[in-house]
């Protein structure tokens, strides 16, 4: 994933002379994760930008760019740093447009690596994704594979307002896949089934999508067939999709790996509990990362997800 | 601290300005103080939501404001209606945004002003990237940008005046030192002597005038954005001024300041002292006095009747404010909006 | 209700040496909303302290003296204010307990007046309280009424965790009610049953109290019954109360003036999915604010959930 | 820049140090650098997660904690194990955090030491708070912070030194500027000439010593903890040193700097300089060299025993780890972990 998201950076830079990339180590290192890498050398210091240690300016700094006509792809370099930011985001890039009422707007990519599974230090594990999903002003995309990363985020960079992109750490250099050169986009607010079933519904985003597949894959050797949908895009969000599998199959598990108190799962199952409860034959049930801080290395495995407790969910959901 | 102007109408340098000019701005003065006065009393009459007077501060907002070109960006707070005014905000959508009304944010196309900040700090790093955009874009546009003493109590303060300088950006960071954020007096605030000395951490040069000295502050901003537009980089002006009124119409000062402070610096008015200095060189009298004070009043009570005078916001609107395209989620919910 | 705070405040000053009150304009004004009225002259200024304007540093200071034994109770002026000290609340306050194992912990409680219907300035009508209470040790309490208001916030700074203490401003002078004098509190994590029936549940919390129990009165004149649960703490959330009364009336309405994507009432909605999904005779309505930033003064009216709304939900609710 | 013992091992001025005591703290040197290279190599072998070299500071964090009184407060950071380990953190403790235990985060209760901040920036404040507690509780403790010169570039610096100076809180700020926040140069950071006259924007003294002169460190720090003790307020020191490993062991200088700049520091070594004094003055010898490179070599391959042979953490310490008592919800969580 991180070669396609390197490659659609590299072409947004090629295409339009106002898009830039700033944030901290991404000029000189190619950045914590080496996404920006090589861009420096393509672009020059004035479009690929290492910043000092500050990301309420990096956020906004870049916000006054974009009013002025820039298209600044901000990388903000794990997301538990991303809330010394939080007011920029939220009082500032998300509320111009309305504001100014269209008069200043914010079109502007703030790339967040986020999630764990890596053995990170702390603060580098965070997702905190459904905080931006909350923010109305925000578009919230979440890649999981890397054809859609790269589509995704061109999409983004095209996008006239500003959008929260969340990169999976964890699939960084975990799935490799060819992806078509040149520029494509990935429409914004449209869910990819993943894998097509019948039996339950089984609906993600970002690296769960991997825990949740092979559960999927594990279930099928027992005879079930899920449904597995990656939502890719939580803000908007791709209802028909979502509401259109549940009524098919009439069982929905949601993972993620974030907390479980008023995580993104929340406002899945309460949409089905709204618009398809009498299809419901089975409990919403939520596999979730659980209500504490992330874990540092030594403990990470007690609270990632596993295959194992998704397909346990499962299994509840069908003898429901 | 740099004067050109004493209280008394004296000048102790150069005037920056020639009579015709100091004219044109002592008439920007009339009209600052006529907005702010009427805010006040229109607030009082439960026509404004609340209002946050500047009555003292009108020098430093005329007079840094009159030294911009009419494209230089500006991004002020909530207490800034004249720097605003003078930079070709209309007077109609300052009014509307005090009714609480939106639409008072959205200036017309030609005006390079952003709607007020109100949260204290947090627009200064805007003006650093509207700045930083000028130059790559080739332009010669400098960003000012107002805050007041309170406001370098903020974090987003320090990052924007660092950011400023390690990218030596066309920016000016104009400080209204009014002595208060609301009861905290400015010595409270922080312990260094000047706020014009914070640039030093900087290494960013920075000066403090007199803010009741419109030829000082005028002198003080033209040499900042001078030297902005020859990519000399920011500037921080400390322009040591005086809030005579309360914060806004929801405070009162009596709770923490002596009456007496106010009146103090009441006997260092800003309008008085050019008032003088024009009068003793036959450029001022009492009916011209009078003549820019009806104007002023007639053009105000035209922007206040425009300003009340928009129908109330629709739900559209405020669906439609959010995004370029309303997604579907908004569209839906405002289809529920209209079913109430 | 804002006497009810600064009676409990004035109480806590006395009874405990540790305690103290810090924020913004808190001491010679008595803070914005005069809830720390008179404190400085009784306590003097060791104690009730006026801070320069910068929320990080009055939620870190407050910090650093909780985990030297203090008490703070510290008071941001408002939710829209609360974001520039976000990383300080979610990295720092929720954390230190976990990161040193119990060793260092934050006794403190974070006073945050929120929500709209004032006619306030931009930023002053904030509800995100979905985002505390999904940040992990974080508790997060929501009186409204002045019994409550004093009872939950002498329990939150009894309490050894962190608490953040949401105010809602329209109800600071709405509701006036006789409360006891003296110390005394109200257990944390128990919902209030504002009113209750067996035809429906409504579910709500904060100012939209007022309104939700003002529908259940027009409903009551149709032959409705709503039964009426303000939550009063969303972490933790009295799961019991809450399913007891649906798995009671078959039927729920959440409201909340906070936007409704991710917002709390999501949480509510998948809560009652999970657990008594085959009782529900009907889907769960949200009545919330809208998607969209919180309006100014002349279009208040288009967000706030009104008695209207909330009652069409119901209507719609008992259709089903 | 104050100095007062040079690369070469001669005195500028009067040693703050008796021999004795100048052993010893050359002992603590040869541990840190001991630690750290065990560190290293530890990571290397893949039984530390991400580890972060502090070689070439070892004067700076040794010098600057050896003032201390032993109940003062510190907040340090993630490259600061030295300072913790010289105010009572235990080694194992330290190793055990760097393996990914939340168990080392947890020093005894004599150990008045925060666990190291890995966020940059946010850590300061907590000092301040720190410091102000102990004037509240007429304690006399002085709380130091230890940050880079990297965080100075945030928000939270710009709030903790305000807040600092504005309380006049006993509390020391040490900046060890070691030339680089990751893949940034100092010259890059801020545009100020040295970090030390940041001070001046708070009204706060400020100085800047040669962080790799053991001798220099230890007396500005003890002259600032002197002051905060007395209630003189806090103070900024910059300790001007270099960074001559990798960011982490995840990071590869070669990227972003020239090879020679860490030859031309290593030139500059802070334990060469003061072995070089000690050998001057007979009170050093090859044997002691190697007695006490054994005696921390054993000393930290115990700790290294101790932080590896604790338990895997359970799912118990997890949830109990939130709260002082588990609420149901997470009780209900645990439960369900139990069954996976
Ligand atoms: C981030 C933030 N914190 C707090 C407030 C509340 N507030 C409004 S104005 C003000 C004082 C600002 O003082 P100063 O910067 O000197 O500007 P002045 O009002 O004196 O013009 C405060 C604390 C706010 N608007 N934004
Ligand atoms: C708030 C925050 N932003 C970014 C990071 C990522 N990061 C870790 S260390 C570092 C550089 C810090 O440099 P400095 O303060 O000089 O300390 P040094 O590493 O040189 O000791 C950065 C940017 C972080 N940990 N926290
Ligand atoms: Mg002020
Ligand atoms: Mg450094």
């Amino acid at each position: 994933m991180a070669q396609a998201l390197t490659d659609a950076l590299d072409l947004a830079l090629a295409k339009d002379h106002t898009v830039l990339v700033i944030g901290e180590d991404v000029a000189r290192t190619g950045g914590v994760f080496r996404i920006t890498d090589g861009l420096l050398q393509r672009y020059g210091d004035d479009r690929v930008i290492d910043t000092p240690v500050a990301e309420s300016a990096i956020i906004g700094v870049s916000l006054g760019m974009a009013i002025a006509g820039m298209r600044p792809v901000a990388e903000l370099q794990f997301m538990g740093f991303s809330y010394p930011a939080f007011d920029q985001i939220v009082n500032h890039v998300a509320r111009i447009r309305n504001r100014s009422r269209h008069r200043f707007t914010a079109a502007m990519v703030i790339r967040i690596p986020f999630g764990g599974g890596i053995g990170a230090a702390e603060h580098h594990s965070e997702s905190m994704e459904s905080i931006y999903a909350h923010t109305p002003g925000l578009k919230v995309l979440i890649p999981s594979t890397p054809y859609d990363a790269k589509g995704l985020l061109l999409a983004a960079i095209e996008d006239p307002d500003p959008v929260i992109f969340c990169e999976p750490i964890r699939l960084y250099r975990a799935v490799k896949e060819e992806v078509p050169d040149g520029w494509y986009t990935v429409p914004i607010g449209e869910a990819r089934v993943e894998r097509s079933g019948t039996d339950v519904t089984l609906i993600t985003w970002g690296a769960m999508t991997k825990e949740t597949r092979g559960a999927a894959d594990l279930l099928a050797t027992e005879g079930v067939e899920a449904e597995v949908i990656d939502l890719r895009s939580l803000v908007p969000l791709d209802r028909k999709t979502l509401v259109g599998s549940v009524v098919k199959t009439g069982r929905a598990v949601v993972v993620h790996e974030a907390p479980r108190t008023a995580g993104f799962g929340a406002e899945v199952a309460a949409v089905l509990a709204e618009e398809c409860l009498y299809e419901l034959t089975a409990p919403v049930e939520r596999v979730t990362g659980w209500d504490t801080v992330f874990p540092l290395k030594r403990g990470e495995h007690l609270y990632l997800p596993s295959v194992e407790r998704i397909a346990a969910a499962v299994r509840r959901t069908l003898q429901a | 601290m740099f004067q050109l102007l004493t209280p008394s109408g004296d000048l102790t340098g150069p005037s920056p300005l020639d009579l015709t000019m100091t004219r044109r701005l002592y008439r920007a003065l009339v009209f600052a103080r006529t907005y702010d006065r009427k805010g006040m009393s229109l607030q009082r009459q439960g026509r404004l939501a609340t209002y946050a007077p500047f009555e003292g501060q009108e020098a430093a907002q005329v007079g840094s404001a009159a030294a911009l070109e009419p494209d230089d960006w500006m991004v002020a707070t909530y207490r800034d209606a004249a720097a605003m005014w003078m930079q070709g905000y209309p007077l109609e959508l300052l009014f509307a945004g005090r009714t609480g009304d939106e639409r008072g944010g959205s200036p017309p196309d030609h005006c390079p002003v952003l709607p007020p900040s109100i949260t204290v700090g947090g627009h200064m790093v805007h003006a650093v990237g509207l700045a930083w955009a000028s130059r790559l874009l080739d332009e010669r546009r400098v960003a000012i940008t107002y805050f007041g003493d309170g406001a370098t109590s903020e974090g987003d303060f320090h990052e924007a005046m660092n950011f400023a300088a390690v990218f030596s950006v066309p920016c000016v960071f104009f400080c209204q030192n009014n002595g208060w954020a609301i009861s905290l007096p400015r010595s409270e605030q922080t312990r260094s002597e000047t706020i014009a000395q914070k640039a030093i951490g900087f290494g960013m040069p920075g000066v403090q005038v007199d803010g009741n000295d419109l030829f000082a502050v005028y002198q003080a901003t033209s040499d900042a954005l001078a030297r902005a537009r020859s990519g000399g980089g920011p500037t921080l002006i400390e322009a040591v001024t005086y809030r005579v009124g309360p914060h806004t119409t929801a405070d009162d000062p009596g709770r923490y300041r002596d009456p007496a402070e106010a009146d103090q610096w009441r006997r260092r008015d800003p309008l008085e002292r050019v008032r003088i200095f024009l009068s003793e060189r036959e450029a001022w009298t009492k009916e011209w006095q009078d003549q820019i004070e009806e104007e002023a009043g007639n053009e105000i009570d035209r922007a206040v009747g425009l300003a009340e005078g928009l129908p109330l916001p629709t739900s559209s609107e405020m669906f439609e404010g959010m995004f370029e395209s309303m997604p579907a989620h908004l569209v839906n919910q405002h289809d529920r909006a209209g079913l109430r």
